[in-house]
């Protein structure tokens, strides 16, 4: 069972297919599956559901699925960053679903971990709320969102090895763990495969299981926004 | 005269106590970690998967892999640790963030909370917002007392959709601070240097009772 | 001659594939790892968190902090990662393990299965049986044809309280091999050396068809 | 805010009261607060839910808190290796209330996190779920089970620093990282207390946030279960 493939565009191969669901790892541009986004885009793939918390800048990430209007849906907590998302989505030819971060968070590792339904109280008495289950625990009201899967998982790591076993740095972390175990095909793209056994098993963020196929990218990483503090002069 | 953002911001930093884990917000929330009292332990939690946030980076230690909710470059401290956005806002919803610091475009006198999204604009989303006043204990609000045309924004009840409901532990304007009670009733608590309860009142839709 | 616990271990190995996850619970489940083909690559879960299980340790290297879910003292390999027990289950839960061998007091045509409880005896506890059987993608269960006194413990109902209802997909005994289809209907599919089709109907209670 | 204390007495104090709910980490006698139980012990407290996957044995671990009959109620998945558990159990004396291990272990993460219901498919057409709301999702049935928190949570790391960041080693972590999560109060016992900085920020299995309070043990840290095998002679 060999995970490694080549490129994107060979790990992609037998896995798309039109109106599909891909969950996208990343928060903003950060630990965004740059390659595999790319590589998705030139499959040609149409109709998509997209899961990803932001839906990425105008030529970066999933910016670039737009332009090409491969997405008919996005399900996302915040998309402010991106010109072309707007005019599709004021022209209606862009449908959205707004989650809240957590509750997406935690609809992506309910996917993952088998379970269908949660409550929470997030978003209770909003927008949000409107024609979900309400319950009282404790005197409490909640409202129950559902688990997500995938047909397809893309995600971003740092280091991986031959058995898919993936370890994330810093914030790159975000929401690319619970997807990777949310779908039904995941298929990571990473800095650096490193040979089997050089993990410390302890720190294994994404254990192999999760992960059907893994590539090494190319990250050109770029930042939203650069701020910096100027040291005082000595 | 009224208090500026730094005003706001250092009144804002009096709410932290020692021990405290904090989630600030975008905008004068995040001017808010310029003011913590030297003395006091605070940790500051970001929900994209970060506690204990560091400051801005010089030049040569911007690293793309380290951001912010507000997706700005960052630092880490000593006592950093990361993880994933689920096991983030499971620390958010869970109530273990002792304080929220954020803005609002309208609170209503019963702690409702408006701040996503305005119908008929451009909505883009509400982020961690909902996740953060339905879960952390205490939820602060730093805004400016009034739009920029001069209406109200502390108001009998909202008129935008809402954020959450009955969330906002208090509000830090330019104008002063208001406390409001679990289960509604807001209470004007301390005033700016200069402002009058009637500069308060006139510029105020919500009841409140004075307290200062 | 019927199947001997080895045997029986060897058939239940033949059922792994190369890349599979697969969960081996106590007893003669356990054995199972002896005969996984040397051709084929098979990560052994152990649901108290741990993917990539090794073999017993030698003596010099018994470490208490690595134990199965047995409570044996095991070892890692190198592919081997360690996480919670909530990590472990929303693996098994989440339908991400392909395989899982276990034991039986009772199994049922329809594929119902018993196997923690006896009422009236101590009741030590299901630990994680009721996961494995609701969420591994296939469940084989190993165990002998008949109890100890000789009764059938392939059933058209479970007597004993269930496990999982409708969860057994294969059962493999010492007399032989049973499928059990999706939605019910227990066919008899292989033989051991020297065991009849009549030697199994006279000790199964169960209905089962004959396609040996 | 100083969270390490001088021993397991001290860190017990001010926060121990007669019918609390303790949740206790490990699995088996592996990854246990051995220091912390006893000296839960040694504070006489009584009418004790404890919330452990297991109940130790007769005269390690949790069953020295059944030895001195402080536990009213045991909340477990697996108690088998316990004469005096079972003994108490079959007299009456001792109430149990038995999860499966998966729903144990999402019972607490959920408490932990704010989710005070989900939906699972474990123990659907068993005892387990008589009683309880069923729900069907995609055809399929669920249960629905509640999530746990704990007055007082105590739990055995690796390696802890001042700010009460965590790490486990190997099958230690177990139950421990979510009980930590669970707990009103959680406090920490490790091997080894390092200093600020020295922790790997990628690799902290649980953040000080969740931890008030922590302490330096002494681990004795049996093996229930010693299986071994032989080097074949060279």
């Amino acid at each position: 069972m060999k995970k490694i493939f080549n490129d994107a565009k060979s790990a992609l191969e037998g896995v798309v297919f039109d109106g599909m669901t891909v969950m996208s790892g990343g928060f903003g541009l950060c630990g965004i599956p740059e390659n595999l986004i790319a590589a998705l885009r030139d499959t040609g793939v149409k109709d998509l559901t997209v899961i990803s918390n932001n839906a990425g800048v105008d030529d970066f990430g999933l910016g670039l699925l737009l332009q090409t209007r491969q997405i008919k849906k996005m399900i996302s907590s915040y998309v402010g960053e991106n010109k072309e998302f707007e005019r599709q989505y004021l022209s209606g030819e862009l449908e959205l679903e707004f989650n809240p971060q957590g509750t997406l968070a935690e609809r992506c590792r309910a996917g993952g971990a088998g379970i269908p339904g949660f409550f929470t109280k997030t978003g209770v008495g909003t927008l949000i709320a409107e024609g979900k289950e309400h319950k009282e625990f404790d005197g409490e009201t909640y409202i129950m969102e559902t688990g997500l899967v995938a047909d397809l998982s893309i995600v971003k790591a740092w280091k991986g090895d031959e058995q898919g076993n993936l370890i994330f740095r810093k914030t790159a972390r975000n929401f690319n763990p619970m997807m990777a175990s949310a779908g039904k095909v995941t298929i990571a793209e990473v800095e650096e495969i490193v040979p089997l056994g050089s993990l410390d098993p302890d720190n294994i963020h994404t254990p192999g299981i999760f992960v059907q196929r893994i590539i090494k990218g190319e990250h050109e990483k770029r930042i939203e926004q650069r701020t910096v503090r100027e040291r005082e002069n000595a | 005269m009224a208090w500026d953002r730094n005003d706001m911001a250092r009144r804002a930093a009096k709410e932290m106590e020692d021990g405290f884990y904090v989630n600030l917000g975008i905008g004068i929330p995040t001017l808010v970690a310029n003011y913590i009292d030297d003395d006091i332990d605070v940790t500051l939690q970001s929900e994209n998967g970060m506690l204990g946030m560091g400051p801005f980076p010089f030049e040569d230690e911007v690293d793309p892999d380290l951001i912010n909710a507000g997706k700005q470059t960052i630092t880490e401290l000593r006592r950093t640790s990361y993880f994933s956005s689920a096991d983030s806002f499971g620390m958010i919803r869970g109530g273990h963030i002792d304080l929220s610091i954020l803005g609002a475009m309208e609170v209503a006198e019963n702690g409702d909370l408006a701040n996503w999204m305005i119908p008929g604009k451009m909505v883009k989303g509400m982020g961690g917002a909902m996740d953060l006043v339905a879960g952390v204990k205490r939820v602060v609000v730093v805004m400016d007392h009034t739009s920029k045309s001069g209406a109200p924004k502390l108001l009998h009840e909202c008129s935008l959709p809402l954020t959450g409901k009955g969330v906002v532990d208090m509000v830090i304007t330019n104008l002063g601070v208001f406390e409001i009670a679990e289960g509604g009733g807001m209470k004007l608590t301390e005033l700016a240097d200069d402002v009058s309860v009637d500069d308060v009142k006139s510029s105020t839709e919500a009841n409140f009772e004075v307290a200062v």
